[in-house]
């Protein structure tokens, strides 16, 4: 049992500790998120050359890393600057898919073109009606011949209006919530049948509702065995929701950080609002779950890299995003309130992490589900 | 005690009812449904029907053309506005300048300023709050400084709520730097149209700009709009700032939003082959937030009783901010949670009057977040909640 | 709508007011509950002389009263000072059922002992496995000829040491949880094969379990018709939980109040604790949870007394005690935390109304058990 | 980082796991199991055998005894210890006097009290805490005059724990009047069994006295028990103070109550034909907390890492405290909502060594009240939690 971190691991939160405070201060931000894009093509080609984007990847891959541990370690920096650029859906979520799926030169050349910053991808796997859960697949994939024809809805498809290929989640056979039957496919973004209707999330990330109507695809574009993908999906995305539970954690200290600091600075009736003993306590209450979000987050990542058993694995998962959704609701209410109205306007950098956490605290499933998800197991 | 209505309370509650299926347009009532903003004409144009019916001040005394109804009946009245969502008129002239102007205005401003309140046709917002002063609101820095028949008005007011469509602000202004700060204090009527008045709308997390920073730039004020006494300003702003803590709770509203809520879980789809309403979990939260509801409106209704037998609205009635806030604030998560990933996308504007563009998002989830967002002021303003437990302490516990 | 208190119900208020100050302070009370029957047969002839007992009844069962409003007017007084005598017991619950059940000359007699201050009673309707279902009784009542026969085991029965009779919950017919099927009979608490094992609740309430082995009572014992008495045993119950409600009101306030004094009393690093603005701002909380609390047991028993549909009622009933359950937890814990470790010892009286409060919340369903109730419902 | 533990760490914990399976006797297992009181003879046995094997005290430098294990060692040891139930020592003397005459105490000293503590043959009890003092220490009145080769103790100590099985108790004393409140205190050592100690017992919510008030009334005690220099008592006790704030959050003994919970849950009826464990409401609570503990326990871990890595215990640790009792009163709560109506029953002696009549309430049920009260200590006691939010926000947060 081991806590400190790797050398590569102190580079990575030093490399990105440097970007953020030389380039990525909250008005460079607004003026991101307002572009036509909604995410920097500048920032992101640097972000390959700083060799972020390799992070999710094992050197076998050609990646960097490819811990869950590294992972955190980069977006908790990416959540303390509230990072806008696509990193959950093209490298963690839809990179993440095409390791662990595909293979051959198909998986080395998509790879070497993500981490090289030439590749923005996205992944569709929610539906309308599926909520949080991961099988619930509704959109067909029916083969014909050598070709194979999606028929369908996505919703909260993160990135699609950027990428050049989306990677559908999709039915091949089997009930609506069957584990069996589920694949995912390569689409090309501008593929006939596809639209995309996109849109900007609250949280300043570009998002899309994406409906395919008689896409063709060529078979080879299944990424695995046919109607084999959940598990792979499952554990993908468990990845991504301890990675963006990290970036919450971020947020967090980030909000907490604010917080203190202006209420050592902001006078109500003649006193330093931070000497009221009432927002004392209550920031000490923000710190302590600050704290635990960070534990139970370092904890999943851990499990993940360890040889806990897959079920352990899983809970620890739905352990961490419960838990931090509460500390999102808890340390982003407070910092609200304490900073008070100007708390609650667009100016500040404090209601976009507001809203960032907000965010992630629905992303792959709220405490609640989670909660249950982690009882049920 | 007795919790049933009076035959004749029965009777007027079903008058009510009539009166709001007929006149209450469906439009508007659609509107409300989908979360939509009701433009300033429309609420205008319902305070008219009000109006015609007599109706539109029931918290007035029937001199100046209230209702003079019974506290049940305007609990009533109240109740059924809420549960059908018509919207209150707001609240700056109606409830916040009116009284102040009958209890210290001139006959003159009584005369000029009351009926124009009543029959919606001029508009107010409200200039107490200032930059950098917060709950101290006795701090204030807007001068007025006396100029033969003027003041001449200089500083800054914000948290302007619809400061857009005012056309008159009643203000806080100090007019005395010699005394301590309370004491230097007059209240002014400025109309919005005087030059050296300008407003910087101020964006929220909901991407709405309902509230304005104000500017006063050597602006001539008469000195016949001046309420009172000179330097007795805090006197009469404190007096409204104690009053009208009921109706705050909103209890109706948390009816109306917690029916809507349960009909939207019952058809939203759990992602495993049930509704939301049939998820244990979901459906306990509810009960826990339709309890509360309860026990708030049950305080509300003794603070009621206590007020109807003559008792002045005691400083317990700060617990109706707290909770009725605290609980709305609830609600908002829950909806929020419901919505799920529905409720991701930023398009405010769909939910303006005027949008023309397709709906972003199924139905009107991508309202839940722009609400949750917007309604967290509700636990700071008005008196924070942190201002509101000082006050319990205060005068409550004696601590 | 009304909120007004009847004559009455100010006459009752301010008689055990009196009462309680005169003669009912925390030593008093203590050598009470530490005496062999656990109440005191002189407070209890004079709350027959003051009328309270004959409050629960209608004038038209010879009492003063019978509404729901009456009986909170006078438990939440109870609860202020704590009171141990077995009020819910032997008028509430088992005079309740008497009132409702029982017809007649047998009715007018034993309701006239009851009032008068001659007649202990108890009800045993609680069994080992039961939990807080009322319909879950296993507790079987065999008719022979002219006689019935009972077995079984029952739990929780309050004041059965001091009982002339017990009214015992038994099955007649229809599977465990059956609503249908459901007697009470009376039992001569001595009474040939009823063994009472006895002791004191934490709460200073003397309580038993009573064990029936082969108990043949005559078929005349049953009170209302055969296998009929659940809705009866449902009502009445309710009406207690609201008693008991109103009693933790009252014992909560008090709570409150003495939290509040010593506050303004107790230093600590040379200042009175009670300018903390932290513990200021918790003691506001526990004075809104008290509000909260008065204001549903309020609430539930004026819907007790209306016109409301009986779903209406028993709703009430749930979200009242409900309510109530997480007002204990708060406001008792934080009067326990708030005085320190005295708070914590046997000597003093906030300690023992915090352990009322927690067995109130136990009584006839807790928090989570009334929720789940009126989320069903 | 790496979750997993090494191939040494793995054999050591198989030694401590096998040792304690060996060697924890059965019936103290089952007496831990039942809620019942291990007797104080029970409890030096246990010390005994665990001294005899060379583990009686981890947290010791090895010069003294001590085990000479890692953190992670210690962690392991100190887990299957709270898994399986065994009690830790009772801590006034390993744990807050021990490391203070190490520190602070001549050789005499520690030859004569150290070799004891470690073998269990002299039991300690602490002398801090004064009536009224509360959680302000320093402000204690208990005075020791000089007088010859002795100081006359008088005055009074409070919330001594197991004051009644001491065989020595260490106190702050007053030893100068004239000087700041902190800078006149000693550290003196108190045989109990000098003449003018004596003891009244206070009974606590759950009926046991496992508290005491200490009486001195001119007691003499020679020189030769100060620790260290006159008057310097303060800074030696402040160091004990922020010290071992670890292994505090209890995570071992939570959990292996979680899986008593939830043993016991599975085998309760709803009273609707299932168990409790199958009800969505307990389960879905037993879970936050199953998840709530395992937050602690890598915020304790974490900490560990950090200690290792030669940094202080800091301030941080404040949170496993206030984390840890307010967890374990959460899950006090739960295992009286569990049992209901079977922890009513008020019979504390049945849980205490020697009980000879027939248990009340079935099982263990009735023992679930008695910790929930005994418990909400947990909060007060230590540094109250409000105590610990104040050092949070002075040395964490600089405010």
């Amino acid at each position: 049992m081991d806590f400190s971190y790797s050398e590569v691991q102190l580079m990575l939160q030093d490399s990105v500790q440097k970007f953020v405070q030389k380039s990525y201060d909250h008005d460079t931000r607004s003026k991101i998120v307002e572009s036509e894009d909604g995410f920097s093509k500048e920032n992101w080609q640097l972000f390959a050359e700083l060799g972020w984007l390799a992070v999710p990847f094992t050197e076998e891959d050609g990646g960097l890393g490819g811990s869950a541990v590294d992972l955190i370690v980069m977006m908790e920096e990416f959540g303390k600057a509230n990072l806008v650029e696509p990193f959950t859906a093209t490298a963690v979520l839809s990179g993440g898919l095409i390791a662990k799926l595909a293979d051959g030169e198909r998986k080395s050349q998509l790879l070497e073109q993500l981490v090289t910053g030439n590749l923005q991808l996205a992944c569709a796997y929610a539906e309308p009606g599926s909520r949080f859960n991961l099988s619930k697949v509704t959109t067909s994939a029916k083969t014909d011949g050598d070709e194979v024809i999606i028929n369908g809805s996505k919703i909260a498809v993160l990135n699609a209006s950027n990428a050049d290929q989306i990677l559908v989640v999709a039915r091949e056979s089997g009930a609506e919530t069957d584990e069996e039957g589920i694949s995912i496919f390569m689409v090309a973004a501008n593929a006939d049948g596809v639209s995309i209707s996109a849109f900007t999330n609250f949280d300043g990330k570009k998002s899309s509702e994406v409906n395919f109507a008689n896409v063709k695809v060529s078979a080879s574009n299944r990424l695995g065995a046919a109607g084999q993908a959940h598990a792979a999906l499952q554990k993908i995305v468990d990845r991504a929701t301890v990675g963006v539970s990290a970036e919450a954690v971020g947020a967090l200290e980030s909000l907490l950080q604010k917080t203190v600091e202006y209420s050592k600075t902001r006078k109500q009736f003649g006193t330093v609002i931070g000497t009221f003993q009432a927002l004392q306590h209550r920031m000490a209450d923000m710190f302590i779950e600050c704290q635990l979000a960070r534990s139970i987050v370092v904890m999943a990542a851990m499990q993940l890299d360890s040889s806990a058993s897959e079920l352990e694995q899983t809970k620890s998962v739905s352990a961490a995003k419960s838990r931090v959704g509460k500390a999102i609701r808890h340390v982003s209410q407070e910092a609200i309130q304490i900073h008070g109205g100007i708390g609650m306007t667009d100016e500040l950098d404090v209601g976009h992490l507001f809203k960032r956490v907000t965010a992630i605290d629905i992303m792959f499933g709220n405490a609640d589900y989670h909660t249950e998800r982690f009882a049920a197991l | 005690m007795d919790a049933d209505f009076t035959a004749e309370d029965l009777s007027f509650q079903e008058d009510v009812r009539t009166f709001l299926e007929n006149e209450f347009p469906e439009e508007y009532r659609s509107k409300i449904d989908a979360n939509k903003r009701l433009s300033k004409e429309e609420i205008v144009n319902w305070q008219k029907i009000l109006f015609a019916k007599g109706w539109a001040a029931p918290s007035w005394p029937e001199k100046y053309g209230g209702t003079g109804w019974s506290q049940i009946q305007k609990h009533i009245f109240a109740t059924e506005m809420g549960l059908i969502g018509a919207p209150e008129p707001v609240p700056f002239g109606m409830k916040m300048v009116a009284p102040i102007i009958m209890a210290y205005g001139s006959d003159e401003q009584k005369a000029r300023f009351l009926p124009d309140i009543l029959e919606s046709n001029v508009w107010w917002c409200q200039g107490y709050s200032e930059p950098n002063a917060g709950s101290d609101l006795a701090s204030l820095k807007t001068s007025a400084v006396r100029d033969g028949d003027h003041f001449i008005v200089n500083g800054a007011k914000t948290w302007n709520t619809y400061g857009q469509y005012a056309d008159w602000i009643f203000c806080l202004v100090r007019t005395d730097n010699t005394v301590k700060k309370q004491e230097g204090i007059s209240f002014l009527l400025i109309d919005m149209n005087t030059p050296g008045v300008t407003l910087r709308p101020i964006y929220l997390l909901d991407g709405h700009a309902e509230v304005n920073e104000v500017f006063f730039d050597d602006v001539k004020v008469p000195v016949e709009n001046l309420i009172g006494e000179e330097n007795k300003g805090w006197t009469y702003a404190k007096v409204l700032l104690t009053h009208e803590r009921t109706n705050i709770s909103g209890v109706p509203r948390g009816k109306r939003r917690l029916r809507a809520l349960k009909r939207i879980a019952a058809e939203t789809d759990d992602g495993f082959g049930n509704n939301m309403l049939e998820n244990h979990t979901f459906r306990n939260r509810v009960a826990d937030i339709e309890i509360e509801l309860k026990a708030l409106e049950y305080a509300e209704l003794r603070t009621l009783a206590s007020i109807s037998t003559g008792k002045a609205p005691g400083p317990e009635s700060s617990i109706l901010k707290i909770v009725g806030t605290e609980l709305a604030q609830r609600i908002d998560e829950i909806f929020v949670d419901l919505a799920g990933y529905l409720c991701l996308p930023f398009v405010p504007e769909q939910f303006e009057d005027g949008f023309q563009g397709d709906p972003v998002g199924p139905g009107n989830s991508a309202a839940y977040a722009l609400t949750y967002f917007n309604n967290r002021k509700a636990s700071i303003y008005g008196g924070s909640n942190e201002i509101q437990r000082n006050i319990i302490c205060k005068a409550v516990l004696g601590l």
